[in-house]
């Protein structure tokens, strides 16, 4: 059964770092277009702060702690609440188990997803990241009950996210600060529903990277 | 960006503490760098009011607090709401023992970490109630006002919760006058010229010259049309015309109006456009008994106007009347 | 050009209407349009304290008639004098039968026409005597401090002047202390972009985007010297730099600092700026007995700011720690 | 002898207002350059209205008290009292005379530039409208001394305003908002010697057209 050691996990972390913090302008350009241009610098902010104190004893649960508090503690807006939770799922369900595989990783989105739709009241077709995390959950889940690998369920999570992601470029936004634009939000991706995308991608690239097997 | 800023990261922390430097005659830091507190705050045997909100709106919402108003504000970051721990350190701030109301606006970011910083003080045992703000007519229909956004009408709510907290109101009171405030109360914004979120460096939204953007949110979110630039005295009338009906204030109402520069318009300016909404609202017999005129709740530099309007009963009267003595609003 | 205005010929009066409805507790029109006053003025048995000046300045001057303060204002076109019929119907507004105080800035419209309303009270038998504010560093050696223009150290003049009168000093008594108070008085202003007078439709000078004009004017005169942006920190002690020295202050003293940003900087960076002034003078032990700041005196939608400093004595000290009440200076 | 019939001289005034208000936006960029932009607006609005208080029954003498009058009590500035009290002066000395001679116009001129030079305390070189004022009556007179016409002296005085005028360019300002530019306010000229330079072309002109003889 394929599986990532918790112990040598902090790369995935790192690698979601990295990702936003390359993506710091976009993410701004998109929210700019219908909310107030400021995800980039906020999601920025918060994972930079992280990536600086993630030590090298960390492994992926303590590395995805340190993570989540930032976010809930230091950085507010929308995101911090939303994304910090999400993160906090991933600790708690992770921080007693020393290989992470591919039920458990499920269990970890599906939890972190939940208590984002409980606290932010999203659900699909609003326009959020909601949007990207369901299909993206669905399709790992999907994968798993026809028994494929840890790796094919992250590729197919993956495929589904960025059509999630997509599909809000179409949709009218429902909540947050572009939930009034009606059919002025049309056309344009939602900024929270690319960043997740981005940090989806980024945690299955990396996890394919340190896949193991027993 | 011609602007006064040293590194863009640091604005607010640095703006917090001029701030506090300024005002020590009526502000106190607390050890959360990210909350402010009145510094006779927590005020014993009252209930403590509480705000928070993003940063770039001078001089919401620090401003506020003093006595008879707000007794602690959560500071964010420009435009984003201020963290869970903010909020729940501004609510510890504040608690005096007979519980705290945290009367803030209706945005997402506001709402979760409000949400998350109750839930803390909960464990705590401190009893918070809260009161959203949503007087932006602009912001979706009549029917869906939980939708809709907090704007200018934040100040009022503010007003009278903290006098009502201020004249020994319990919880569940300053928590209904509040409430009844908001619900009394109609503002929208018109922007004529966008700005700039230092740290982003240019303006995320555009208002081409000879337009404005009608209904235009506190963080420059588009409003609802746009349209040919108008004259003061239309731009009054079109304000009113989407504020009025939507109450609906009538002939023998008594309201408070405010009207609230979005940061670069010259205050004159403002002195012109309440000089016609004056005009109409007499002319509809709608009296006003007090009408507030400056800088109340700005958008960084951003060019435009809010209106609102308050409907007075007997209760809030009184409360609107109350002195009361904070940096940006001063009243005796 | 995006603004809140009807026909720009229109706007002074437009103004000057929608204020006076505005702050109708505390403001009274007069039978000369272009003149207001305190409501209570003449106030019986104290000297009168006038002044005037163009508009564009909000809340110069008009936002500081009130109760301790001035008693009568001129109000001139945008950025022009007032009319010397305006300023002497100001001064017989004021005039209680103790004279009248007139405390102007150092511009040479406002000079001619104090001078002939000076002439025509005279023949009135209204005793008349002027200070004229010249605080502004940048705007000539201090040689020729003569020749500087009055800006925002005026507002600390006015101060001083209404609390002297209000505590029933005789005219010269008055005059001795305003011309004290602007003697210990020094600015200097930042301009970072330009502003528009309406009539006129264009900004009448730039500034380059990445430039700062130090020493600028508040109508957009051009500044001493034109520098690659800055700062909020440096701009700071740029300032500092050039004010210190002129008076100069030294350790040990009292200051008053008031910062007033020039219309469209947003007020959070005016406490960035504020921030590093208090850093620098609390190094070199010059005293801050009170930091003012937010939009005193402003240039239409200029941005940029002004600092002031201003040197205590127990006299001044006593004077501005006095209580006062005008739109845009309550203190209590 | 020359003169001009003050019952008849109320269009000599009517040419000014004209010229000032043709020339409003030209006097607002000048005095933009080194000013506030607002001598063409102040100018104007005096004139305008000056025009609109003189009634058919005015001569020369009543429609330049008339001028006077607005700028001194309705505009104010810097202009409103020069200008008005410079205007005041030509009421006064020719308000008791029905030919309006060249000798009289001298004294008119001279007294109106004294008054101006002791109210705002400028000198010839200090780069305002006495650099216009001061060499067109010195050649005013010089044509007197020789004998010549009063339109022979009317010629020599615009030209020499002319030449005041364009001097003030090379000048530093010593006096007024641009005082203290320095260096920065040469190369340009003044507004208030531009607009002195119009009236005095403005009113020589129209003299001439109604210039009598007896
Ligand atoms: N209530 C909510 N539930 C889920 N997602 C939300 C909610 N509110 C906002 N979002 C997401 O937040 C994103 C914007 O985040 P950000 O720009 O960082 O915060 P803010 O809206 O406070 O400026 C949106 O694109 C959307 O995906
Ligand atoms: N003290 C003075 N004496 C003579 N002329 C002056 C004086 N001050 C200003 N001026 C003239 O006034 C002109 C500017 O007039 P204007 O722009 O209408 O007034 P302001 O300077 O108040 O904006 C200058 O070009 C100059 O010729
Ligand atoms: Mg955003
Ligand atoms: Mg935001
Ligand atoms: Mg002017
Ligand atoms: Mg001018």
């Amino acid at each position: 059964m394929q599986y990532f050691s918790n112990a040598g996990g902090a790369v995935v972390v790192r690698r979601m770092i990295e990702t936003i913090r390359a993506h710091k302008d976009y993410l701004g350009e998109i929210d700019g277009r219908i909310g107030d241009g400021d995800h980039g610098i906020n999601m920025s902010k918060g994972f930079t702060l992280a990536g600086e104190r993630i030590g090298p004893a960390d492994g992926f649960s303590s590395s995805i702690r340190i993570l989540s508090q930032v976010l809930l503690l230091e950085i507010g807006g929308s995101m911090g609440p939303l994304y910090g939770s999400f993160f906090k799922a991933f600790f708690k369900l992770s921080k007693d188990t020393e290989k992470i595989t591919a039920p458990l990783f499920l269990a970890m989105l599906e939890s972190g997803t939940a208590v984002v739709k409980e606290l932010g009241g999203a659900e699909v077709g609003d326009k959020t990241l909601v949007d990207t995390l369901t299909p993206a959950i669905a399709a790992f889940k999907e994968a798993l009950a026809n028994d494929r690998s840890f790796q094919d369920a992250l590729v197919a999570c993956v495929k589904a996210a960025a059509a999630g992601k997509d599909s809000t470029k179409e949709m009218l936004a429902k909540i947050g600060r572009s939930a009034r634009l009606g059919e002025r939000s049309r056309g344009v991706l939602d900024a929270g529903a690319v960043s997740s995308f981005l940090i989806l991608d980024a945690m299955a690239q990396q996890i394919s990277e340190i896949m193991q097997s027993d | 960006m011609q602007r006064i800023i040293n590194n863009p990261d640091n604005l607010v922390d640095e703006m917090v503490a001029g701030f506090s430097l300024a005002h020590s005659d009526l502000i106190a830091p607390t050890a959360n760098p990210r909350v402010l507190k009145y510094k006779a705050a927590p005020v014993p045997g009252k209930v403590g009011v509480v705000t928070g909100g993003g940063s770039g709106h001078k001089p919401a919402f620090i401003g506020y607090l003093g006595r008879n108003m707000l007794d602690a504000v959560a500071v964010g970051e420009i435009f984003s709401s201020p963290t869970a721990k903010s909020f729940y350190d501004a609510i510890k701030a504040a608690d005096a023992g007979r519980g705290v109301a945290v009367l803030y606006g209706n945005y997402s970011g506001d709402n979760m970490n409000v949400k998350m910083a109750r839930g803390e003080a909960d464990d705590d045992g401190i009893v918070v109630k809260t009161v959203v703000a949503n007087d932006d007519v602009a912001s979706a229909p009549v029917t869906e006002r939980h939708k809709r956004r907090g704007v200018a009408g934040e100040v009022l709510m503010w007003k009278v919760g903290g006098a009502k907290a201020a004249l020994g109101g319990s919880l569940d009171e300053v928590i209904a006058v509040a409430q009844k405030a908001i619900d009394q109360t109609r503002s929208v914004g018109i922007g004529l010229t966008p700005c700039t979120i230092p740290a982003v460096g240019k303006p995320n939204f555009t208002i081409a010259p000879g337009t404005m953007e009608v209904g235009i949110g506190h963080h420059g979110e588009p409003g609802i049309r746009v349209e040919a630039l108008k004259s003061a005295d239309e731009m009054a009338k079109l304000c009113l015309d989407l504020i009025l009906p939507d109450l609906p204030f009538a002939g023998g109402d008594e309201v408070v109006v405010l009207v609230s520069g979005l940061g670069a318009t010259p205050v004159s300016e403002l002195y012109v456009f309440y000089r016609k909404v004056a005009e109409i609202l007499g002319a509809k017999n709608i009296r006003v008994v007090r009408p507030y005129v400056g800088n109340y709740f700005t958008s960084l530099e951003m060019t435009g106007v809010t209106l609102t309007l308050m409907k007075l009963d007997a209760e809030l009267k009184a409360l609107i009347e109350l002195p009361a003595d904070a940096v940006a609003f001063k009243q005796f």
